[in-house]
């Protein structure tokens, strides 16, 4: 059995006494594709945010490839190591056209000299146009990102995810403001780059979780609440009660 | 009675709606559809007056509003559930709620409690930042802000994206409650096609800023529909 | 590599200034010192030392924009890194005197004289050596950038809280300069100078050399700034003012990205100062003051923040209506240039340089527009 | 060109606008007055006003401007030193000449310049004399805004101070910033200093802004003239009309001219200031009286050289003498300092001050120091065929003691 | 001289002790009064003596009038005359009998002049002359400077005024006054050792200066030491008070910033426009202070006292109404443009600056204080002038008025509203350009309040605002921007702090180390004192 390429063990995080984690614990094992559902403020956006560095927890470590405990990096290290993350809100850099954005998230070196003296190789120019037709944005590349239309941010944020080429994707809610035919190719496209990269990835939309067929974890008020496939999961009572509804 | 007729909408040089026209009925769903960036959002816009018009027209009750800002048509009984949530971050889950009463008469300046019923978390995090809340959270409170204001129209702009499947069955319900109250009109955007199917009274669908087909649910083809939402 | 990286910046706009930098180069000290003064097309000292003060302000400006214009951070501090660089050039200046001080000491400058102080501070020493000072010009205002944005950086301040520990750092040195214990010659500051590198500081060649030193650092300051924002790491740049830690996410050191803007910034910025002080004839603790920061922000903002073009263009509008103002309306200027800030604000949304660029965007959309009513008119008068 | 023209260089914006603006008024009127005498040599005067807006680099700019652009034949300007300062080379560079108004720190004299305010000698040293003999003064308080006029005049009364026996402990120096505004525990530290037992008088070098809250403050801690009397050499009619004086009565100043004083000269002045600025209650100062005696200084010495040529008015001025507001003559000494009485005034309710003391004679300007190491052997004839500034005595050579 | 009176006054209070107050000097007195009419300050300094060796009461009044500038000279028969000011001349009086003498030419009187050392003499004179006038606070001002002339001539007045004295705290007074002058005499020793008691017991600062002079002179060894004794514990309780005395300093200094910084709070903090022009309001309401000011001088003097609690309503409005108009005509177009609210307001500081030095000339305009602003009372060891307490208070109660409007009302949910989300609010039905007009208004109508707090202890001249910009931005960011708390928090902190470092560092290096203490403080809390945390404030 391999290593686990992320293991959270014992992570608890509050906010001024409200336990937004508690006593987490979580395994993604390389090449994985993991779904994580949970009703709204389980604190699955704020898992993501422990493992990218954002938040701090409390207790607990969070060790990447074995070795490194991502809780004492700073976020530029932790993406450095090759954790790549789209935001539940979209987040792109508005005043720069879809074509800068995404160059800026192209795996390159990150410093200051490096990126003074960089210029754009032809390797790149074609991941670039990769990208671009894989988010269908090829006829808004001159576009700058604050005048994208809501979906369109979301695609735009997945293609510099894609960019920067992670061992580790954090997808949260990717497919939140699309059409059922883009959630569904969201979904090939998930499944497609998992295997060479692992893939957590949080919806809430059913449809889509079914259609990626992975393990699902269930998370409640900030614990694990169930775990395994999709039809297992969503037998359960406990799951059925705080989170399906009926 | 909602009544958009050919308007037109800019952002900057860039066109986003052409000649938009659609109404909507107290006691019935008019639902919005269409794919990403086709213009939704800004006819909502349009209709709350948070964007300006460059041409056509927008009558609430028999009365012009085109002109109105925002606060004036909240005045007049509309509301809306923006894309994106909009809640005030830095004001508790109470006061975001309180911001309802603005244009309401001082003497109904109380939260309707429909809006605890249907969003029971809001009542346990009332001191909370609006935020901190989760995604889903601060979805449902801008949902039950808009009601604070006792709306004849309510606009909801793709409610249910980022929430969890319980509670989304529960916002269909709250619509499905208001809409048979009889006295308020609603239109949604709306992606999650089910959802908008299940609700909808008649359907607006839109492609690249301009309305592509219109009517009751009855009178079109579900396939029809689902032609515009494919890619 | 170096070439290509720093002509790969340049746009249309920095062609056009820098070709107009080069006319002045040339023009002005040929006006100034050949044509006879008779002559309308004559030019006063006044004028080249005028000319030249606005180009320094320009460089000074020019930096600015690179971190408030580029990277977002809003220094309310930026005439700090100017007045030393100043300072260090005043330093060296007061050495060169020697002993035309008037108390004929060839060691102390006049006020350590008559404040009795014995010896030279250790800080001063070396000052007598151009080269030396010419370093300490950059290093300076460098190395208390490169601390101080360390720190803050680090710290992750950052918005208003960034600009007013700018202003408070702004605002110590001005107190701490003012003092006589300092040695810096308390508020009177440094004045009086004789001689740069061996030429009388009054000479009109003297004068005409260093408005084309000035207008040389001023054309590679642009160069440069042009080359850094034009490159991926300007990009970055603009990334951080806009969305600082989505950048993070990305995997950029936000810090180092901040800090090497802000330190060759403060370079700059002290380049600048060093270059106004022999042509103004004095350095005082006044440079440090708050309201100078302000007014290089408000130079910036005129002209048009986020364009280096407009940088420059901001620093030399603005002070020469300052100079016109102050002479031709004494008494109320300050309502013109007031309202000429105010103005600028409405109705220049994006300083003068924006201007352009709206109008050109403003029409282009009025013709679509145009256009698609033309369309639509067709389609409803066909038959 | 059938105008003379005079340049006017005084802040009328910032934070010295509130103290030259006056001047620059003054100086309006004295050019009008000219004018309706006939001018000067048959031609009418005009004044050219600029505003150098408290900046002193804009100083030196606008100096630079009247000098060349306007080519003005005198400039009467400056309130800070180091707006002079930052004037000075201009003028030694482009041979102008300026007539400077205000009491200062002395240690400078050029060909150029006219220093028609104090010198330390001329305000200072009277003043702590007085305190010392009529009050019997022992222990004294230096404070003063953190600048170069009030560290040096303190150098110098220090060293004087010294000199006369007192001892170290029985002198507190303080300095605050300009514009200090909270002088609540500096007052309280006053008293204090003042609870030893010995007469305790304050010694004021405090400049400007910071004058009113110190004074708002002594009266509200109730600190008595007759108790710790405070002389102050920056404070004069205009900024006494700030504050109400009741509770300051009898504190003192020294200056060499007060609105108060009785002659006709200044009767007559104060009513044509007062028509001339349509307000019948506007204060006259010293300053003021300083540009008067500079600008009379200059129209003889110009109608004496026969030309406005700076070279010729620097030669024809020196010994010209004109009368002073308070009923004497003051001259131009080679030094190009003048002549003046020395008042000490005390402040009265009515924002005027009761002259207690004058000079017998008028005391001539010492630019450098007697009581300062480096300058006491430093003396400055402008007279060929010394024309030195800085001449050593000891060394018998011009440019202090270098070779 | 001073000693020549002195002497004189023990020979009269001799006199007075040994017969009854006759009128038997009172054919003389005349003619004493005749005296003062000289020009030379030792003469009159005689003149006086002279009469305040007669003892006679009826000579209080002339030494007032004196003291008062009120005596003049006749120049038409050299009498000495009480001049009040009379339309454009005199009414002259008697300075004895106070009977009128009928109008005069404004040059027919000249002032008799005075200087400090002849005000000393009065006060000591017109001490040991009303100790026992019938108005208390007479007496206590009379005991008050028998203490300050240390008069040994006054020991036996005084003590018949014990004796006489029913007021506790003025007896007290009157010891005390009687124990200085003791110190003064060559009294026995132990009545010496008894005086010092008495005044050690005073244990102030005046006290503490009056055993230094015992110690400074000769006296024998036994009192010395005891005055040492007295001056050490003196100084050990003054010492004890001097933390709680920079305390109130810190505490008043405080409040001065906090004045000046809470309009920004509402301006900057709140709606988040960069203020620049923030000062210039605090300068129109001090000169909203000044106008009221005038205009009780020129029509209701009498109730001068009054002006300052007008003064609060009228600046309020005035600056408050110039900043409704400043929002509907600039800021308005620049929400969200936040940089760019610098610029305007900086133009708008600069013309606010040029207008107000148009209209009110450059120089400082006189703004008095009331009558119960003035002055100080001691609390324990410690100073507290009545100024700098008012302005405690009122900022307290300008800082709780504006948290209960932000706080508790529905105008102050929307302001906040509007400011975190100005499209969504108008969304929400608030109506926005009134509550961003009425917020800004509020904002600046209460740096107009500062203005008026802060023309009681600065110069009310254009450049007022400016001396309070830079710190008032400070305290804001300081505290942590849109909180108001922590302005409050923020500006005591700062104002204690520097009031702590001024006694070790001076004022300059003060204030350099409390700006560097800003520097490194928000190094540890990059969003100031009270941060706000969480996501809401990154989102
Ligand atoms: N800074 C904070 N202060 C207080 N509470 C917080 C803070 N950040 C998060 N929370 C709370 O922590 C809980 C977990 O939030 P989180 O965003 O992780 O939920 P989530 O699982 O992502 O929910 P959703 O599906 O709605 O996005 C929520 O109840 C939220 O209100
Ligand atoms: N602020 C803006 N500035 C410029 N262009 C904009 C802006 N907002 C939207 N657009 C453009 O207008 C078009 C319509 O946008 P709109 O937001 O109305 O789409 P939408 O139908 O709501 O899409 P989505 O389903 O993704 O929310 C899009 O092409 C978008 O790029
Ligand atoms: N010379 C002065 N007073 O600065
Ligand atoms: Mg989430
Ligand atoms: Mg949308």
């Amino acid at each position: 059995m391999t290593d686990p390429l992320l293991y959270l063990d014992g992570v608890s995080v509050s906010f001024d006494g409200f336990k937004a984690l508690n006593n987490l614990s979580l395994m993604i094992d390389p090449g994985e594709l993991r779904a994580i559902i949970g009703p709204n403020g389980a604190g699955k956006t704020t898992m993501m945010d422990v493992i990218t560095g954002k938040t701090r927890p409390d207790h607990g470590t969070v060790m990447f490839e074995g070795n490194t405990d991502l809780t004492k990096l700073k976020e530029s290290t932790i993406a450095n190591l090759g954790i790549g993350r789209k935001f539940q809100r979209p987040t792109v850099f508005e005043h720069h056209t879809v074509l800068d954005n995404l160059e800026l998230a192209l795996k390159n070196p990150r410093g200051v000299f490096s990126g003074l003296f960089y210029k754009v190789s032809e390797e790149d120019r074609k991941r670039i146009e990769e990208l671009l037709d894989i988010t269908k944005l090829s006829p808004k590349r001159d576009v700058v990102a604050g005048g994208l239309a809501h979906g369109e941010k979301q695609w735009l944020e997945i293609g510099m995810l894609l960019a920067q080429d992670p061992k580790l994707l954090l997808v949260d809610e990717p497919v939140a403001g699309m059409t059922d035919a883009e959630t569904e190719q969201t979904a090939h496209l998930l499944r497609a780059i998992s295997g060479k990269h692992s893939v957590i990835v949080v919806e809430h939309d059913m449809v889509f979780v079914r259609e990626l067929g992975v393990k699902v974890t269930v998370l409640h008020e900030g614990s694990m609440l169930a775990e395994g496939s999709l039809d297992t999961v969503s037998a359960n009572q406990q799951v059925i009660d705080v989170y399906l509804g009926r | 009675m909602l009544d958009v007729s050919g308007i037109d909408l800019h952002y900057g040089a860039a066109q986003a709606l052409r000649k938009v026209s659609m109404t909507a009925e107290p006691g019935k769903v008019t639902c919005v559809l269409g794919r990403n960036g086709v213009g939704k959002t800004s006819l909502l816009k349009a209709i709350m007056g948070l964007h300006p018009t460059s041409g056509g027209a927008v009558t609430w009750e028999g009365t012009p509003v085109t002109k109105l800002p925002p606060y004036e048509r909240a005045r007049r009984g509309m509301a809306i559930v923006p894309q994106g949530r909009e809640v005030f971050p830095l004001m508790s889950v109470r006061e975001n709620l309180q911001t309802g009463f603005a244009p309401i008469p001082r003497s109904a300046r109380t939260v309707p409690d429909e809006v605890f019923e249907l969003f029971p978390v809001l009542k346990s995090m009332l001191d909370r930042r609006g935020g901190d809340l989760s995604g889903g959270q601060q979805q449902q409170l801008a949902i039950g802000r808009a009601l604070v204001t006792r709306p004849r129209l309510l606009v909801l702009d793709e409610p249910t994206e980022g929430i969890q499947p319980s509670i989304i069955k529960d916002i269909g319900r709250a619509i499905g409650y208001l809409r048979d109250k009889g006295t308020m009109a609603i239109v949604l955007v709306e992606q999650y096609f089910e959802f908008a199917r299940d609700l909808a009274d008649q359907f607006v669908v839109m492609e690249r800023g301009e309305v592509m087909m219109a009517g009751a649910k009855a009178d079109l083809e579900e396939g029809e529909v689902r032609k515009f939402l494919t890619v | 590599m170096l070439t290509r990286f720093l002509l790969a910046g340049l746009d249309t706009k920095a062609w056009v200034l820098l070709s107009v930098l080069a006319v002045l180069a040339v023009a002005v000290p040929f006006m100034a010192l050949a044509v006879p003064p008779t002559s309308p097309w004559s030019l006063s000292m006044l004028t080249v030392t005028l000319l030249g003060k606005y180009f320094c302000y320009a460089l000074l400006a020019l930096s600015l924009d690179l971190v408030w214009g580029y990277c977002g951070i809003l220094s309310l501090g930026h005439g700090a890194f100017f007045a030393l660089g100043g300072y260090a050039m005043g330093m060296y200046l007061m050495r060169q005197i020697g002993s035309r001080g008037v108390y004929g000491n060839a060691e102390l400058p006049d006020f350590m004289v008559f404040l009795n102080w014995k010896e030279l501070p250790w800080y001063w020493h070396g000052f007598d050596m151009f080269p030396f000072a010419a370093l300490m010009v950059v290093l300076i205002p460098g190395v208390l950038a490169f601390a101080f944005g360390w720190f803050a950086f680090r710290s992750r301040v950052t918005g208003v809280y960034l600009s007013i520990i700018t202003q408070a750092m702004t605002f110590a040195l001005l107190l701490a300069f003012f003092r006589n214990d300092m040695g810096f010659g308390g508020n009177n500051g440094l004045t009086d100078f004789k001689e740069i590198l061996g030429y009388d500081i009054q000479a009109p060649a003297t004068r005409a050399g260093l408005f084309v030193a000035t207008v040389v650092a001023l054309a590679i300051g642009y160069i440069l700034a042009s080359a850094v924002v034009s490159s991926k790491y300007g990009k970055v740049l603009v990334a951080v003012r806009d969305a600082e830690s989505r950048v993070r996410f990305l995997g950029y050191d936000v810090e180092k990205v901040k800090l090497f803007a802000w330190t060759l910034s403060a370079c700059m910025a002290g380049v600048a100062g060093a270059l106004y002080v022999p042509q103004v004839g004095i350095i005082n603790p006044s440079e440090f003051s708050p309201a100078a920061s302000i007014e290089a922000v408000i130079w910036v903002a005129v002209g048009g923040r986020g364009t280096l073009a407009g940088a420059v263009l901001g620093a030399v509008i603005v002070n020469y209506g300052k100079t016109w103002f102050t002479g031709v309306l004494p008494e109320v200027w300050l309502f013109a240039l007031g309202g000429l800030f105010v103005l600028v604000t409405l109705f220049l949304p994006k300083g003068i340089l924006g201007l352009a660029g709206d109008l050109r965007q403003r029409l282009a959309a009025r013709r679509s527009r145009a256009a698609a009513g033309s369309n639509a008119a067709k389609e409803a008068t066909a038959p | 060109q059938d105008t003379i023209k005079v340049g006017i260089l005084h802040s009328l914006s910032g934070t010295m606008a509130i103290s030259e603006t006056t001047l620059k008024d003054v100086m309006l009127m004295l050019v009008e007055e000219q004018n309706k005498k006939g001018g000067v040599l048959g031609k009418k005067l005009e004044a050219v006003v600029v505003d150098p807006a408290s900046n002193w680099p804009l100083f030196a700019e606008k100096a630079r401007e009247l000098l060349t652009k306007d080519k003005v034949a005198a400039v009467f300007g400056c309130w800070t030193s180091v707006s002079r300062k930052s004037v000075l080379p201009v003028f030694e560079e482009l041979n102008g000449l300026l007539f400077y108004p205000v009491q200062y720190e002395g240690e400078e004299s050029s060909r150029n310049v006219f220093y028609t305010g104090a010198a330390p000698n001329q305000q200072a040293i009277p003043a702590v004399d007085y305190l010392a003999e009529k009050e019997k003064v022992q222990r004294w308080v230096l404070a003063g805004t953190d600048y170069v006029y009030p560290r040096t005049t303190n150098k110098i009364l220090e060293a004087y101070l010294k000199s006369k026996g007192v001892k170290s402990e029985d002198i507190l120096i303080n300095y605050t910033p300009f514009g200090h505004a909270d002088w609540q525990s500096i007052v309280a530290d006053i008293k204090k200093f003042g609870s030893a037992g010995k007469k305790t008088a304050v010694v004021s070098t405090i400049n400007g802004d910071a004058n009113v809250p110190f004074y708002k403050e002594l009266g509200n801690q109730g600190i008595k003239a007759t108790d710790i009397p405070v002389v102050a050499f920056s404070v004069g009619e205009e900024e006494l009309a700030g504050i109400d004086t009741k509770p300051l009565i009898g504190h003192l100043a020294a200056w060499n001219y007060f609105q108060s004083v009785s002659t006709p000269e200044n009767e007559d002045f104060i009513k044509k200031w007062q028509a001339f600025t349509k307000n019948p209650k506007r204060v006259t100062n010293d300053p003021m009286e300083a540009h008067v005696i500079g600008f009379n200084m200059w129209v003889k010495a110009v109608e004496k050289a026969g030309t406005t040529a700076p070279d010729a008015v620097i030669d024809s001025i020196i010994g010209v003498s004109v009368p002073n507001l308070s009923g004497g003559y003051s001259a131009m000494m080679p030094n190009h300092h003048i002549t003046k009485p020395v008042l000490i005034g005390e402040v009265q309710d009515n924002g005027q001050f009761d002259i207690v003391s004058k000079t017998p004679g008028l005391v001539v300007g010492d630019e450098w120091s007697d009581y300062l190491p480096d300058s006491k052997d430093l003396i400055s004839d402008w007279r060929a065929p010394m024309s030195c500034g800085n001449f050593n005595v000891k060394t018998g050579k011009c440019g202090g003691k270098g070779t | 001289m001073r000693c020549t009176i002195r002497r004189l006054l023990i020979a009269a209070a001799l006199l007075i002790a040994a017969l009854p107050p006759l009128a038997a000097y009172a054919a003389d007195l005349p003619a004493l009064v005749r005296g003062l009419g000289v020009s030379n300050y030792d003469e009159l300094d005689k003149a006086i003596a002279k009469l305040a060796e007669t003892g006679d009461p009826a000579v209080a009044p002339v030494l007032e009038a004196l003291q008062a500038g009120d005596l003049n000279l006749r120049k038409s028969d050299g009498a000495v005359v009480v001049a009040k000011r009379a339309g454009s001349g005199w009414d002259l009086f008697d300075p004895l009998t106070g009977a009128a003498l009928g109008p005069a030419e404004r040059s027919a009187v000249e002032r008799i002049r005075i200087n400090n050392a002849l005000r000393r003499s009065l006060g000591a004179a017109l001490g040991a002359l009303t100790l026992m006038s019938p108005d208390p606070a007479v007496r206590r001002s009379a005991a008050e400077a028998v203490f300050k002339s240390r008069d040994p001539a006054g020991i036996e007045i005084l003590d018949r005024a014990i004796a006489k004295e029913t007021d506790a705290g003025i007896r007290t007074a009157m010891q005390r006054a009687r124990a200085a002058a003791v110190l003064n005499t060559d009294a026995p020793e132990a009545e010496k050792l008894a005086a010092i008691e008495i005044i050690a017991a005073r244990g102030d600062r005046d006290g503490l200066g009056l055993l230094n002079t015992v110690v400074n002179a000769t006296a024998p060894d036994a009192v010395k030491a005891a005055a040492r004794e007295a001056i050490g514990a003196i100084e050990h309780r003054l010492a004890l008070w001097a933390a709680a005395q920079n305390l109130w300093y810190g505490l008043s200094l405080g409040s001065v910033l906090l004045l000046a910084a809470i309009g920004l709070a509402v301006t900057f903090g709140v709606m988040g426009v960069i203020n620049m022009a923030h000062g210039e309001m605090v300068m129109i309401g001090a000169y909203s202070t000044f106008m009221v000011q005038e205009m009780f001088r020129a029509y209701a003097p009498g109730l001068f006292d009054l002006s300052i609690l007008v003064a609060l309503p009228v600046a309020f409005v005035v600056a408050g109404g110039i900043g409704i108009i400043i929002e509907r005509g600039i800021i308005r177009w620049l929400y969200g443009r936040p940089l760019e609210t610098l610029l305007a307001t900086w133009g708008l500081s600069l013309m606010l600056q040029q207008a107000v030095r148009s209209l009110f000339g450059p120089s400082n305009r006189e703004v008095g204080a009331p009558s119960w602003m003035s002055g100080a009372f001691e609390l324990g060891g410690l100073t507290i002038t009545y100024g700098r307490l008012w302005i405690v208070v009122f900022a307290f109660a300008v800082f709780a008025a504006l948290l209960v409007a932000l706080r508790r009302t529905s105008f102050g949910l929307q302001i906040r509203a509007v400011t975190q989300n100005r499209r969504m609010a108008s969304a929400m039905g608030i109506r926005t350009p009134q509550v961003d007009a009425l917020t800004f208004g509020l904002g600046s109508g209460i740096a107009g309040l500062a203005g008026v707090a802060l023309s009681q202890i600065d110069n009310v001249s254009p450049n007022l605002g400016q001396g309070y910009i830079i710190d008032s931005f400070m305290v804001v960011v300081f505290g942590g921007v849109g909180n108001l708390w922590g302005t409050l928090v923020g500006a005591l902190t700062l104002g204690t702090i520097n009031k702590f470092l001024e006694p070790y560092a001076g004022a300059v290096l003060g204030k350099i180390l409390v700006l560097i203490f800003i520097i490194l403080f928000i190094q540890r809390r990059p969003r100031g004192l009270f941060a706000l945390r969480g996501r809401a404030v990154e989102a």
